[in-house]
């Protein structure tokens, strides 16, 4: 690789571009603000050469507040020299409010904190759920971070540890919600604080929260342990509403768009009314997003839990899948439920997990089956789609074959060296 | 490539027998053009051709292993009813083709008192099931297979001769060992091993070493210097899953034990791309006795799965489309069969088993 | 294991339950036929052993007829003493007319030969689809094959060979069928009879013929190439049969059983008649099948060729999947245009296979990609569900980025020695 | 666990905020009792609770980075219009929650002038563009991820602020590297690698040598002696993937070449177990050029991606279950994107990928 000498940038002319155009402009806003944060223009420089190289000029380092193992994710840049403002330039996790609800009281202070140890730029939110605060050095990171903890808000994950939480916006303002996804982010997030701050676990774990199978938390490939709302029991539905609907949208869409998309088919049409299957419904919303007027999830509520979801590295992407089908989440005893299971299963992956292994990774590696047994879980049908396939079983049990007043042992083989040669035919 | 050849023999490769010759007139005028066919009852079909030309075709159930008298019988009734034709087919059933429909009578009559064969198999019904050598033959089996289908087809006729009994077809196979030469099915029957091979110290040396250890799926055999310097072998049981792929290269890897093997049902599996498309059998249950001559507690075991596929089941939907419907947490509760750790899948591909949505019945 | 003595069976106890019952009786057949063959009798006193046993009497073997690599399945009793007539009881494998159908007069000619030379006994059929001739000793053996080949009847298939064929019934008697089943197999196993007789593959290759998608060969998991009957085009519509069947069996009927059961949802009901969207039916024949005398396959017809069918030894079951979409096969040079195919992949499986490795494993282990290029097909998104998941991709090919005036070289990375230990975070 | 804590430092282990206060006051009142909603027009949803509350949620496009100012003057608009309460989406929208029909013209007014934010985002759109750190931050990307975030919401703006355009909602994400931190979506753009990874000579060192070894998924990495006597590493090239597991582990490990690094895309995930259930994204096309700023390869791809898609998809079908539906060999036809073999899985689990049918489309 040929070196090249590197001058600091007054000009951005390609970040520039990014400055036309309906969609709202980083570049022009980080631009205007850079006249009261120089580092802010240094950064839109650096990011200048970026874009001109097609080439990363930040370097990982390690940097952690007092009392904590993670949160900040400290960055130096290759270009000091060239932009000595941005020469540390890391980022501080912040955990939002349950749902990113904000009065705006609690997000301007925020803001004043920020501004006033920092470069001032803020991302709502990073992909995991975290608050991002950019820009801190060495040591406007720990003021910045005392200041914040002061004010009562907390540092997010990062390492070997728990993550922050996310989940959708659930009760608050969704009637499809089948469980308070606020309430349980926040017991989760208390109830194992000190996991989320000291990195102790073989690997990352994140927890995602849906109120219901529509999944919007993008839980299911983008947490090790998704929890989904759902329902026992009928659905609820208003037959008038059905018949309106029927005569609004005419039999044809409801074919098309109802009946033939239920993954389970197991809806009936029935002149103007339908007919639900209630046992071989597997809540997948569907009918209940096109029909919302007229259906609605049934009145027993909860979750599933699911397991092992993540992005590719090592083992290929990992999709969560079913742990407990249902567990109702209302009660203190219920979430004391829910708690238990975590803690067995990270104890069972603390005390046999590799380093940098995740759950899901953890479970390929040495079996569903032998995961249950470590968790002190029992083996559910609902885990799979279908039982094996494949014959070779390694039972650890001998017998079941014996009858009664059978001989006790194999008959003799024969005793005849085989004369002639075996071979497959 | 050249053959060898000598004197006075027979002339070699002479290929498929051309099944022109052997076909029914009526197939052989209307090869092609059929127009379209009529279920009359169990075991009758009408076949249109669209020349008009009508086609009545009787199909009976057959044991499949027969003495040449029972098939010198069989060709009797050809030539009296299906104009000196007739055809077996790909699950070992006999088909007779008639030209005439008056003949229908007579030959079924004729089929049941002469043959003693049942008239059915078409349609919704449980057809014949597939099988194979079992001890009668094979030099591998764990169990007989004809001896299991005797037992199952009698108690299963009523499903043989009835055509829509059943919410769709049903193909059973029954295996003598884990190859399962019967193949895949809605329905099968197969042993399962419970530990891994002993060596049979007598046979030692008939096989090849190399070949030996390189069947082995999981690399579990190796070579082994004997007490009296000869190379042996040695199984390591940790990796062993009990496959038996290395007792079909040399027998001497006994891996069948009389005394612990078991019988498995194994389900939904499916050949046809209909609606679907096909799909591996799965494990329903383990550790069912192989009990000779009639293994009751398999027939036990089919009776439930079926009486539970008729009372649940739609109409057109095969076992394991079935069971995929209604979920296989419903089809073990249905059942009463319990759900295992072994049922879970343990393969590399396991995860591709597991349920990765929130689809759950509760 | 203790040894037992064993002592001849003049009782057959246990066999004699399999002669009561409705099923036709193969021990009543057999116990009836011993007294024309006395090795008959014999085989029933060892499996009457084997069934009290447990266990198998029977060792292989390996007899082969003069020119003939395969076809007989040899045997020996471990039982010899006791039952001297079935001490060698060979099975012939014989090839029977495609469809396995006959006329009276040849089977009667195989009962003839067979009866004079052996115990008589047959098998229709194997689950290959021989016919199975048991009963020979290692004389009888070649001269009941001598005999058989002399009236034109020839060896089936074993070992590393090819497999003996088979096909559906097809358009002999099937109005589904889209090609000649007969026609093809019986082309195939003369084109190929060598390769049939004298085992030169790597393993053992199976064609299985079914003239539709309802696969009545069982070819999909019991072939390495299965050849499946479908259509190009549009299906072949009957409107005033649809109507009729809509009359017939009312509305929800067709919903139920035929619209929801189309794995594509590409069937609407436009009143009495229905609308097939062509583009997605994936002839899967559902519908034709419910409705058959309103739909048939569509008129320009031929087959899906498929690869690498077998069961689960080594690497666990496989189904066959698509290799080429769609093949006319009505002419000579449709035939030869398959025979090409079969050439090159059995060149290329047979220069790079390992011993007793199916085309399936060896798909499998080399890679479908890889395998395209041996065979010198172009990879058609036909041939799988999905294309890849996983972003871990090795590419050959280097460039593709460069981009005009850009640098030639990537920028150099920064000289300082990294001062901080570096952390996944 | 006990937290160490010095003098004068700030309270520790907070926890997570409630969000009680955070939250809008009609979405306390009537928190977990509403009734149903309504779609009034893009970026504009009716929330009506049992008790007849009413609550008018506006949802406006946020470039996610943002200066203190711009957060501000969010603040502002909310504090006018929005009961001093406002919220972000999964997908980094503004959501303002009204509870005054009055107020939503001319909060959507001052949005638009005031923060330069897009109205939209609802329904069957093409919402936010998940991304991630890019060059701004992180120190392994082979590209920047805002940047193209905004071309591409820059030529799709039509999508964000209609939502009946398109056949259902639409999900996007766009990565700086092969890790992914944008996670699944409809369609995803993410860097690929094509040589394995340099040893920058300078670094070698640095990490922990056990880890990086430990950390390659197909054991490609081993350890060597260096000229100097120094353990260093090695990279068995046959065996590396390209997949820069290492790189993240070891800075060293120069995974990224601006010269040689492409773009592919993904398409088809989906987390939402609505109707089929979720699924992985798959590769569409890869080998375009990493062209900032405003990549406009990538933007072609998409333009015919979602063309096709437009065009040809039903109603509620998300992109990857249109593709199911009419089969990838019409979806490389239509979008007229190459199909190579490097689309062919080879991972250990390809089986399952292959078309184990005979379903085709012809
Ligand atoms: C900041 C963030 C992207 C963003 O701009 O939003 C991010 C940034 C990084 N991710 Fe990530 N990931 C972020 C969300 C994700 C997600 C999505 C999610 O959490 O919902 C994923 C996919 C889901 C998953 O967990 O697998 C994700 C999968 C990864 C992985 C791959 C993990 C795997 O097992 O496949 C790595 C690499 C690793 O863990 O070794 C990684 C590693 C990283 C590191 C720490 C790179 C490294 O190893 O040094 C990045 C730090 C960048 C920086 O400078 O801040 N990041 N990362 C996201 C966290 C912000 C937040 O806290 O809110
Ligand atoms: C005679 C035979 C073909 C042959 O060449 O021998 C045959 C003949 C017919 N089959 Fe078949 N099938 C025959 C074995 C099969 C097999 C293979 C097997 O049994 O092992 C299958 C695939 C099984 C699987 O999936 O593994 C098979 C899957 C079908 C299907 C698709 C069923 C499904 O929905 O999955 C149909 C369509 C239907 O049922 O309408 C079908 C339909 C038919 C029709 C209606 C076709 C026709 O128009 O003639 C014929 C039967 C009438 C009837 O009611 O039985 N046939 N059929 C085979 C009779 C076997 C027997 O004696 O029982
Ligand atoms: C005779 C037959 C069973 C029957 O009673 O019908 C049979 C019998 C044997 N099979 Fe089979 N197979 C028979 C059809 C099958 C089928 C079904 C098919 O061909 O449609 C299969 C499953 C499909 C497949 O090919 O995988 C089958 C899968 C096997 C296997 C497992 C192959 C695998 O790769 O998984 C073996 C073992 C092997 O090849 O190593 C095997 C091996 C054997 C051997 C040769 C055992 C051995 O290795 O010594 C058996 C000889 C028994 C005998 O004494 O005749 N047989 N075998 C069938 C052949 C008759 C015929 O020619 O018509
Ligand atoms: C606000 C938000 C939740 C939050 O807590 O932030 C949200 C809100 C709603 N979602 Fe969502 N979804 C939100 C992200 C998601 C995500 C995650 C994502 O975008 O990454 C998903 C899963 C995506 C996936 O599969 O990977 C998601 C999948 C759905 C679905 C299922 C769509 C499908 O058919 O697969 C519905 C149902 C529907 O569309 O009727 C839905 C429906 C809804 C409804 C109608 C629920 C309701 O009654 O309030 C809400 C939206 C109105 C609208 O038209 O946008 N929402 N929704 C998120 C808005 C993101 C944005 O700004 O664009
Ligand atoms: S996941 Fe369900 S409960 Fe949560 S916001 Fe989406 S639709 Fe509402
Ligand atoms: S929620 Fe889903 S599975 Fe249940 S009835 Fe509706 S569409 Fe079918
Ligand atoms: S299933 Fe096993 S024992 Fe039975 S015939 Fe096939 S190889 Fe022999
Ligand atoms: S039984 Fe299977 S796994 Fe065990 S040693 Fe034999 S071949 Fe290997
Ligand atoms: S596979 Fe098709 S063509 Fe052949 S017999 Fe069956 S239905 Fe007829
Ligand atoms: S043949 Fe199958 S895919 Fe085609 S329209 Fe009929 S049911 Fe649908
Ligand atoms: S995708 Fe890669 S480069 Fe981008 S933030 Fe995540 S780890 Fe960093
Ligand atoms: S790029 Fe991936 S496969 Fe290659 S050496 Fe690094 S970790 Fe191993």
């Amino acid at each position: 690789m040929s070196e090249k000498e590197i001058k600091a940038k007054t000009e951005t002319p390609m970040l520039d571009e990014l400055k036309t155009g309906p969609w709202p402009s980083f570049v022009a806003d980080l631009e205007r603000y850079s006249e009261k944060k120089p580092a802010v223009g240094q950064l839109l420089g650096q990011l200048e050469q970026s874009y001109e190289d097609r080439w990363n000029y930040w370097q990982g380092t390690v940097l952690n507040v007092d009392g904590y193992g993670g949160g900040v994710i400290a960055r130096y840049s290759e270009l000091g020299e060239q932009y000595p403002d941005i020469a540390q330039f890391h980022t501080i996790r912040v955990i939002p409010p349950p749902g990113w609800v904000y009065s705006t009281e609690k997000l301007r202070e925020l803001c004043d904190i920020w501004e006033k140890h920092s470069a001032g730029i803020m991302q709502l939110h990073g992909m995991t759920g975290d608050i991002l605060l950019l820009g801190t050095d060495n040591k406007t990171t720990f003021e910045a971070a005392e200041e914040l903890m002061e004010k009562g808000w907390d540092l997010g994950g990062s390492g070997p540890a728990l993550r922050t939480l996310a989940c959708c916006v659930g009760e608050a303002r969704c009637e499809a919600a089948c469980f308070d996804t606020m309430a349980l982010t926040k017991h989760l997030t208390d109830n194992y604080i000190s996991e989320l701050h000291r990195p102790e676990l073989p690997y990352k774990y994140k927890f995602k929260l849906s109120g219901c199978a529509n999944d919007c938390a993008a839980s299911m490939q983008r947490s090790d342990m998704p929890v989904i709302g759902t329902w026992r029991g009928a659905m609820q539905i208003n037959q008038d509403e059905v018949g309106k609907f029927i005569d609004d949208k005419g039999i044809e869409f409801v074919i098309d768009n109802v009946l033939t998309r239920c993954p389970t088919n197991c809806i009936s049409l029935k002149g103007k009314t339908i007919d639900v299957d209630n046992d071989n419904c597997v809540r997948c919303m569907h009918c209940i997003n096109v029909m919302h007027r007229a259906l609605k999830p049934g009145k027993d509520r909860g979750a599933t839990i699911l397991i092992g979801g993540k992005r590719t590295l090592k083992i290929g992407d990992t999709m969560s899948s079913v742990l407990v089908p249902f567990m109702p989440l209302k009660t203190e005893e219920d979430f004391t439920k829910l708690t238990d299971l975590i803690d067995s299963i990270w104890e069972f992956w603390g005390d046999n997990g590799l380093e940098h292994e995740r759950i899901g990774e953890f479970i390929a590696r040495v079996g569903l089956g032998t995961f249950l047994e470590g968790i002190g879980l029992e083996p559910d049908p609902q885990m799979i789609n279908q039982p094996r396939t494949s014959p070779y079983i390694k039972f650890e049990e001998l017998t079941g074959s014996k009858i009664d007043g059978e001989p006790e042992h194999n008959p003799a083989v024969s005793n005849e060296e085989g004369e002639m040669a075996e071979k497959a035919i | 490539m050249s053959v060898k050849t000598k004197k006075k023999m027979a002339p070699r490769d002479n290929g498929a027998p051309d099944h022109r010759p052997n076909l029914h007139p009526l197939m052989l005028k209307n090869y092609g053009k059929w127009d379209y066919h009529e279920k009359l009852r169990p075991g009758l079909l009408l076949y249109v051709a669209e020349s008009g030309d009508k086609l009545w075709t009787v199909r009976a159930g057959s044991p499949r292993t027969m003495s040449i008298d029972t098939v010198r019988k069989i060709c009797d009734l050809a030539d009296k009813y299906a104009q000196g034709h007739l055809r077996f087919t790909s699950r070992a059933n006999v088909e007779f083709s008639l030209a005439n429909e008056d003949d229908i009578e007579p030959l079924m009559e004729e089929i049941r008192s002469v043959l003693g064969f049942p008239i059915g198999g078409t349609g919704h019904s449980l057809s014949n099931v597939l099988h194979t050598q079992g001890w009668m033959h094979c030099n591998l089996p764990g169990t007989d297979a004809a001896g299991s289908v005797k037992s199952i087809m009698d108690q299963f006729i009523n499903e043989f001769v009835t055509d829509d009994k059943l919410p769709a077809r049903v193909k059973i196979s029954a295996s003598c060992c884990q190859i399962n030469c019967g193949g895949q099915a809605d329905i099968a029957i197969n042993v399962q091993h419970h530990h891994p091979p002993v060596i049979k110290p007598q046979g030692v040396g008939i096989c090849e070493l190399p070949k030996v250890v390189a069947i082995c799926p999981v690399a579990a055999i190796r070579p082994r210097q004997g007490d009296d310097g000869k190379t042996t072998m040695e199984v390591v049981d940790e990796k062993c899953m009990y496959c038996g792929a290395c007792h079909g290269q040399c027998p001497t890897m006994e891996i069948r034990d009389a005394n612990t093997d078991t019988l498995s049902i194994w389900i939904g599996g499916k050949n046809s791309s209909t609606r679907k498309g096909p799909s591996f059998m799965k494990l329903a249950m383990w550790g069912l006795p192989n009990n000779p001559p009639r293994w009751p507690e398999v027939g036990e075991a089919l009776q439930t799965i079926l009486d539970c596929y008729k009372s649940s089941a739609k109409q057109y939907e095969r076992m394991g489309e079935w069971i995929d419907r209604i979920g296989w947490k419903r089809f073990f509760e249905m059942t009463g069969f319990p759900f295992t750790k072994y049922h879970i899948d343990d393969s590399v591909s396991a995860r591709s088993t597991f349920n990765t949505s929130t689809h759950v019945r509760i």
